[in-house]
C-alpha cells in the first residue's frame, strides 16, 4: 500500500494561494470571515509573545500556522458539538465562543481560564497529551446513547499518535461507533521531535485502517479543505456512520511555546519552505487576487484586529485576582472537613498579611 | 416494613448495581468481562440480560480507555460505573484516575464534575495469580479529588456503592476479594445510603483501639475477641472511606483508649497506616500512651500464594501489637 | 483495503489434515517431533487442569488448541533469542527447555516457577496484558545497539492489542528499527469478549500499516504454516529489515483459566466449530494419512507423555517449599535495613512456630 | 588535586550524564527531546553531539514506551538513563514503573534485575502550566523494589545521579525544577558518587529537627536562620533518598531534639511526611515533647500559577509549625 496515494492530501488552494479545487460550499463572505479571524487570532498570538517577553504573562504556546485547521474545525461544528483540544488549540476555541482574552488570562496562571463560558461545549485545554482523546470518546457515546445528533471533535498533536490513549480512543470508538471526530494537527514537530523520530509511517491518516475506519489527509494550511472537508466528515459522523481521523497537515510558524527555542532542532533552509504555506496569507493573496477584499479592507481588519488584541489585553490585565483561598472550592463538591481546616488556616494566613505567600504570579 | 435478605458482600455489590440500572437511567455499567459473562466475580451476573448491551457494556482490553471515556460519559450526563478487574491493573489507567477524572472540576474551577464510579476487587487471601492482590489505596488516597472508600460488610457495601454513585466527584470503590462470599448480612432490598466519609465504630472498648478497613475488618474483630477473653477491652474502628479520612471518629476513639494499631494489607512504608498514625499522633497526642502502631504488609510485592499467609497481618500479630501498645 | 485480500490467512496444512502449501523448510522427522511436543504439552495441560480440580494446584491457564503457534514460535528461534510471553505461553517456554513442572510450580503458587532457567533466554510470564510486548521492543534494541544478531519475540493475546502498550511498542519498534518479532495469539476471545467487541477491524495484521511494518496473518493451528513463516520472519528482522507483526489465528480449546466457564459466553455451535482446526488432532491426521507416523507410534507417544507429566507432577510436588523469610531476598540487589529488619521479625515468627502465618499455599 | 568547578544543579547533573556515557559504554540517554535540543531544561545539552544519537536518544511521545523499553534495555546489558519530561507525566508510565521495573527482580527470583535510573523535574516555584509542578514523591515511596532519590545541592545532584546509574536496581531520581539554577557549588569534575539510602545533617541543632528534602530544604535552611535570630537553635536534615528512609539519622536527630517539623511540597494527606511523623513516633516516642508538625501542599490539586505561592510552604509557615511544636 501506498498511504501518499491511498491518503492523497486533500488541498483546495494551493500554496500560491490559487484555487486548485472545488470550493462550491463556501461563499466569498465567509472566505472574507474566516480571514478576519485569521488576523484577529494572528495579531493575538504575536501579542501573547510579546507580553511574555515583557514579563506581563508566563509560558505560552503560540497557534500561528495552525489557524486554517483550528478555524475550520470549528467552523464545521454545531453549538451543540463537543471539541476537547490541547494547550494549543484557543484559536478554535476563540472561534467558538471564548473571548479573546482568556489564552492570556491561562499564560498568566490565573485559574478562572479553566472555566470556559458555559455556551462553548468544551473541556479546558489538555496538557497531558493525548489524555483528551479518550475524553472525546466518552462524550461522543454518550451522546450516542442519550440519542443526541452530537459529535465529539477531538484535536492533537502528531506526538499525541505515539501515546497509547491515542490507539485506545481510536479502537474504543470503532468499536462502540461512538461519533467521533479525531483530528491530529500534525505540525511535523512535537517540540523539538520531528515526525520522521515519531513514526515510521508516512502519514498518520494510514493509522484509520488498523481501526477499520475513514482516514483522510487534508492540507491543514487550506481553509478551504479543512473547512470542507470537516463539513463532510462531521455530517456522516453526525449520522452514525462511525467514527474519522482526519490527518491536518500543517506548520507551527512559531516556537513550541515562549520557553522552546526551535533554532536548535529546525533547519532554517526547512523553515523557510514550509512557512511559505502558511494560511493567513495564502488565504489573502487568494482574496486579494480574485478581488474579493481589497488592500483597504485588508489594512482595516488589521486595525481592528489591533484594537480587539488591545482591549483583551486590558480585560486579562484588569480580571481580578482568585482569591488564595478559592483554591479550596473546587477540589470535591463540598469541601471536606480537612480542606475546610485547611482553607481556614489559609485564609488566617491571608488576612493576617502574612508576607511569606503573598507574591502572585 | 423493609424488605431484607441474607447476602454475601458479592451479592449486595450486585443488588446495588442491579437498583441504581433501575432506578436511574444515565446509571451504565462497563469493564471487561462485566456483560454476558457477569464479571469474573459475577458482580454483573444478569445485568446485562436485564438492561442490555447499551447499559452493561464489554469494553476492550484497556483500562485508560475504561476510565478515560468513562470521565467523558459522566461529563456528557451519564452515570458511569466502570470495572477495573483486579486492582492491580489500574496503573494502566493511572493518568487518567489521577489528572483527568479527579481534577476536571479543579482544572474548570467548577464548571465540570465528573460523577464517575470505578470499583475494583483488591486484597489478598484468595490465592490469586501474581499482580491480583495488589493493595494500592494509599496511592489514590494521595490524589486530591478523588474519593477512596472500601466496605467491609455486605450491609455497607450495598449503602456506600450507591452513595457512591449519587456522589458528584469520582469515588474509587475498593472490594475486598475474600470477603467477597465470606459471610452473609441482612441487606434491605430497597435503596439505602451508607453516608461516604465516616468510619464506623465496630464495637466499644476502653484499653486500646484497633483501626482496619475493607479485609483486615475481620482480623481486628477476630483480635478483639481473643483479646477480650485475656481481659483486654478493645475497639474496633472500621476507617470505611480512606479518603477523606474521617479522623474525627478516630481521634475521638484514641483520645479515649490512648493506644491505637492500626492494620492494612498494604506494604507498611508508606501505607494509609502512616497517614493515620501521624494525623492521630498530631490529634491525640497529649492523650497517648504508646507509639500508634502499625501491622501491615511487609515492604515487599505482594508474595506468590505460597507464602501469602505469612506476609498478610494475621489475628497473632494484630494481638502481638495490641500487647506491645499496651505494655509499652 | 480488504484486510482479508491484503493480509491472506498463510496455510500448510488446512483444517482436515490435507497439504495446501509448501513444506519444504520442514522435514518429516522434525514434523514427527512437532507431534511428539504437542502430544506432552496437551497431556500437561489436561493433566494441570485436573490437578486445579483436583485442589492440588491454584488457577491455572491452559494453552490448548495453542501449541502449534507457541511451540512454532519457539522453534524458529536460535537460543539466544529472547521470548517475552504471558501467563498462557508454558507451552512455547517448555519448548525452549523449561522443565515440564514449571507451570503446575507456578499454579501451586511457589515463587520458584519465576527464575526460568538461566539457558533459557525468556523472561517470566507476564499477568499485566501487553506489558511485555515493550520489554520485547527494548531487549531487540539493546541487541541492536550491542551488535548482536539477536532477536526478540513478544508473544500475547487478541485482547492485548487493545492496549496503549501494543501501540507504543509497535510504534517504537518500527522508529528505532529494533529487531522486534510481534506475534499475536489472536484465539479470538479475550476471557469473555469475543474479538468482534475487541477491535472493529477484521484482521490484527492490518495494525501493521500504522507503522509501516510487515504484517502477517498465519493459520496458528497449523504448526507447517506458523513454522515456516516464522522461520522467514525471524532471518528477515535478524538480517535488520525492521519489526513484523504476525497474527497466529487460533483458538482455546478450553477456559481462559481454571477460574473461568466458557459456556456462559461462547455459543456451543460456534466451539464445536473452531475445535475442529485444533493443531494436535490436525498434525496426527496429516502424519497418519501419509505414514509419517504409524497409530502404534503415536500411541506410544502418549504413553511416553503420560510418564512424563507423571513426572513432571512429581516433581512439582516435592519441589522444596520457599522458607517464608525468602520473600525478603530479591527486592533490591542488597535488604534495606527496614527489609533487613521485617525480616528479622519474620524470621522469629516462623522460628517460633506461631499458629497465624503457617499455612502455605 | 581535584579538579572542581562553580556548577549550578542542571550543570552537575549534565555533567554526571556526561560522565557516565564517557565512563561506561552501556549507559545511554533517552526521553523526549533529549536529543538535539538537549532537553526543555537542558540537562542533556551537548550531549547527543558528542556521543550521538544511538546514545543520546530521542523517543516518540510516549512515556509507557520510554520506561517499558528502558526495562528491556536494561535486561539487554544496557544502563539507561530515561527521562520523563517532567514527573506529572509519568502517570503514563505507572505500569512499566510500578509492577515492571520494580517488581522484575522479585518476580524473577533474582535472576533479573533492572539497573534503570528515571530522571524527573518536579515540583513548584516555577511557575509551569498546569500539570507541571507536581510533587509525586510519595506514591513511588510505596512502591517495593523502587529506590526514590532527590538532591538539593548541586554537589549531591551529581554524586546521586552516578550512584543512581551505578545501583543495580530501578532508582526514581527527582530533579527539583527550582533549585536547577537557583544557586552554584563547588562539584568535582571526576568521578564520585554520594551513596543512595543515606540523609544529610545539613546544619546541627539542638531544639527543633526541620525535615526536608528536594526543593524544600532550602527553605528550611532559611528558616533555620531566622530561627536562629531569635534564639532558636534548629537541625537541619535533608532526607535525600525518600526510598528506602534513612530512619536512622532521622530518628538519631528526633530523640537529641525531642521536636520535628517535616517540610514537603505535595499535598498533606498521604504524603511522605506521614510515613516519616509514623516511623518518628514509633522511634523516638518517649523522646518527643511535641507532636511531629508537617507543613506541606494543601489538600488541593498543584494550583495554577497565580496563587502557587499561597500553596507552596514558605519559610513563615516552616517557622510557625516550629514555634508550634516548641510551645506546645
Ligand atoms: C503525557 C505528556 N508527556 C509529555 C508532555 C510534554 N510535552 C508537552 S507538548 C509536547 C509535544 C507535543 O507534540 P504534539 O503532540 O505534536 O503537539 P504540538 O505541541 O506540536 O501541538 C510534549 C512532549 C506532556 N505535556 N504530556
Ligand atoms: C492490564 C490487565 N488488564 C486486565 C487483566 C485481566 N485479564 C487477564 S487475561 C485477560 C484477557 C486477555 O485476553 P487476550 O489478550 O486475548 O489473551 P488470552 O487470555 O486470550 O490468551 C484479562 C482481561 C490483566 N491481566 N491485565
Ligand atoms: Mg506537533
Ligand atoms: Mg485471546
Amino acid at each position: 500500500m501506498n498511504p501518499l496515494e491511498e491518503f492523497p492530501l486533500i488541498q483546495v488552494l494551493n500554496e500560491e494561494g490559487q484555487l486548485v479545487g472545488d470550493r462550491s460550499q463556501i461563499s466569498d463572505d465567509q472566505l472574507t470571515e474566516f480571514l478576519r479571524w485569521f488576523t484577529v487570532l494572528r495579531t493575538l498570538d504575536q501579542r501573547a509573545w510579546n507580553l511574555q517577553r515583557q514579563g506581563r504573562i508566563g509560558t505560552y504556546p503560540p497557534f500561528s500556522g495552525q489557524e486554517a485547521t483550528q478555524v475550520g474545525v470549528a467552523a464545521a461544528l454545531s453549538p451543540e458539538d463537543w471539541l476537547c483540544g490541547s494547550y494549543r488549540d484557543w484559536a478554535a476555541l476563540i472561534y467558538r465562543g471564548v473571548p479573546l482574552f482568556y489564552p492570556l488570562l491561562s499564560s498568566m496562571g490565573h485559574p478562572a481560564a479553566g472555566y470556559l463560558p458555559d455556551a462553548v461545549q468544551a473541556l479546558p485545554v489538555q496538557v497531558v497529551i493525548a489524555a483528551q482523546i479518550l475524553h472525546a470518546v466518552g462524550l461522543a457515546w454518550a451522546a450516542k446513547l442519550q440519542g443526541q445528533a452530537r459529535v465529539a471533535v477531538s484535536l492533537f498533536g502528531d506526538g499525541a499518535t505515539s501515546q497509547g490513549d491515542f490507539h485506545e480512543a481510536l479502537n474504543l470508538a470503532s468499536v462502540m461507533s461512538a461519533p467521533t471526530v479525531f483530528v491530529c494537527q500534525n505540525n511535523r514537530w512535537a517540540i523539538s521531535v520531528p515526525i520522521e523520530r515519531q513514526m515510521h509511517s508516512q502519514t498518520v491518516a494510514q493509522r484509520a485502517v488498523a481501526y477499520n475506519i475513514e482516514g483522510l489527509r487534508v492540507d491543514g494550511n487550506d481553509i478551504l479543505a479543512v473547512y470542507q472537508t470537516m463539513k463532510r466528515v462531521v455530517e456522516r459522523v453526525r449520522a452514525g456512520q462511525g467514527p474519522v481521523l482526519v490527518e491536518a497537515v500543517t506548520y507551527r510558524l512559531g516556537a513550541h511555546t515562549t520557553a522552546d527555542d526551535p533554532t536548535r532542532y529546525r533547519p532554517r533552509d526547512l523553515d523557510e519552505r514550509l512557512r511559505q504555506g502558511e494560511p493567513l496569507a495564502r488565504l489573502r493573496r487568494y482574496l486579494l487576487a480574485h478581488g474579493i477584499v481589497s488592500d483597504e479592507e485588508v489594512a482595516q481588519m488589521e486595525e481592528e484586529a489591533k484594537a480587539l488584541v488591545d482591549e483583551a489585553v486590558r480585560q486579562a490585565e484588569a480580571f481580578p485576582p482568585s482569591p488564595p483561598e478559592s483554591v479550596f472550592d473546587h477540589v470535591y463538591g463540598e469541601l471536606t472537613p480537612q480542606l475546610r481546616e485547611q482553607r481556614a488556616e489559609m485564609a488566617r494566613r491571608v488576612s493576617s498579611g502574612e508576607p511569606g505567600g503573598g507574591r502572585r504570579g | 416494613m423493609d424488605v431484607v435478605a441474607s447476602l454475601t458482600m458479592i451479592q449486595a455489590i450486585n443488588q446495588a448495581l442491579d437498583l441504581a440500572l433501575a432506578t436511574d437511567e444515565r446509571v451504565m455499567v462497563l469493564g471487561e468481562d462485566v456483560g454476558p459473562n457477569g464479571g469474573v466475580f459475577r458482580a454483573t451476573e444478569g445485568l446485562y440480560e436485564k438492561y442490555g448491551g447499551q447499559r452493561v457494556v464489554d469494553t476492550p482490553l484497556a483500562e485508560s480507555a475504561i476510565v478515560g471515556s468513562a470521565v467523558g460519559l459522566a461529563l456528557g450526563g451519564m452515570r458511569p460505573v466502570a470495572e477495573i478487574q483486579f486492582l492491580g491493573f489500574i496503573f494502566e489507567a493511572m493518568d487518567q484516575m489521577s489528572t483527568q477524572a479527579s481534577r476536571l472540576r479543579f482544572r474548570s474551577q467548577g464548571r465540570h464534575h465528573v460523577p464517575l464510579v470505578v470499583r475494583a476487587p483488591y486484597g489478598g487471601g484468595v490465592r490469586t495469580p501474581e499482580i491480583h492482590s495488589d493493595s494500592l489505596e494509599a496511592l489514590f488516597s494521595h490524589l486530591p479529588g478523588l474519593k477512596v472508600v472500601t466496605p467491609s460488610t455486605p450491609y455497607d457495601a450495598k449503602g456506600m456503592l450507591l452513595a457512591s454513585i449519587r456522589d458528584p466527584d469520582p469515588v474509587l470503590f475498593l472490594e475486598p476479594m475474600r470477603l467477597y462470599r465470606a459471610g452473609r448480612q441482612e441487606v434491605p432490598e430497597a435503596w439505602y445510603e451508607v453516608p461516604l466519609g465516616e468510619a464506623r465504630v465496630v464495637r466499644t472498648g476502653d484499653d486500646v483501639t484497633l483501626i482496619a478497613y475493607g479485609p483486615m475488618v475481620p482480623v481486628a474483630e477476630a483480635a478483639a475477641d481473643s483479646l477480650a477473653s485475656a481481659g483486654i477491652s478493645a475497639e474496633v474502628v472500621d476507617v470505611r472511606t480512606l479518603s477523606p479520612l474521617d479522623l474525627e471518629t478516630l481521634t475521638q476513639s484514641v483520645t479515649k483508649t490512648g493506644r491505637a494499631v492500626i492494620v492494612h494489607e498494604a506494604q507498611r512504608t508508606g501505607g494509609l497506616g502512616a497517614e493515620i498514625a501521624a494525623s492521630l499522633q498530631e490529634r491525640a497526642f497529649l492523650s497517648l500512651e504508646a507509639p500508634i502502631t502499625r501491622v501491615t504488609g511487609y515492604d515487599t510485592p505482594f508474595p506468590m500464594p505460597a507464602l501469602e499467609d505469612w506476609w498478610l497481618p494475621d489475628v497473632e500479630r494484630v494481638k502481638a501489637a495490641a500487647e506491645f501498645v499496651l505494655h509499652y
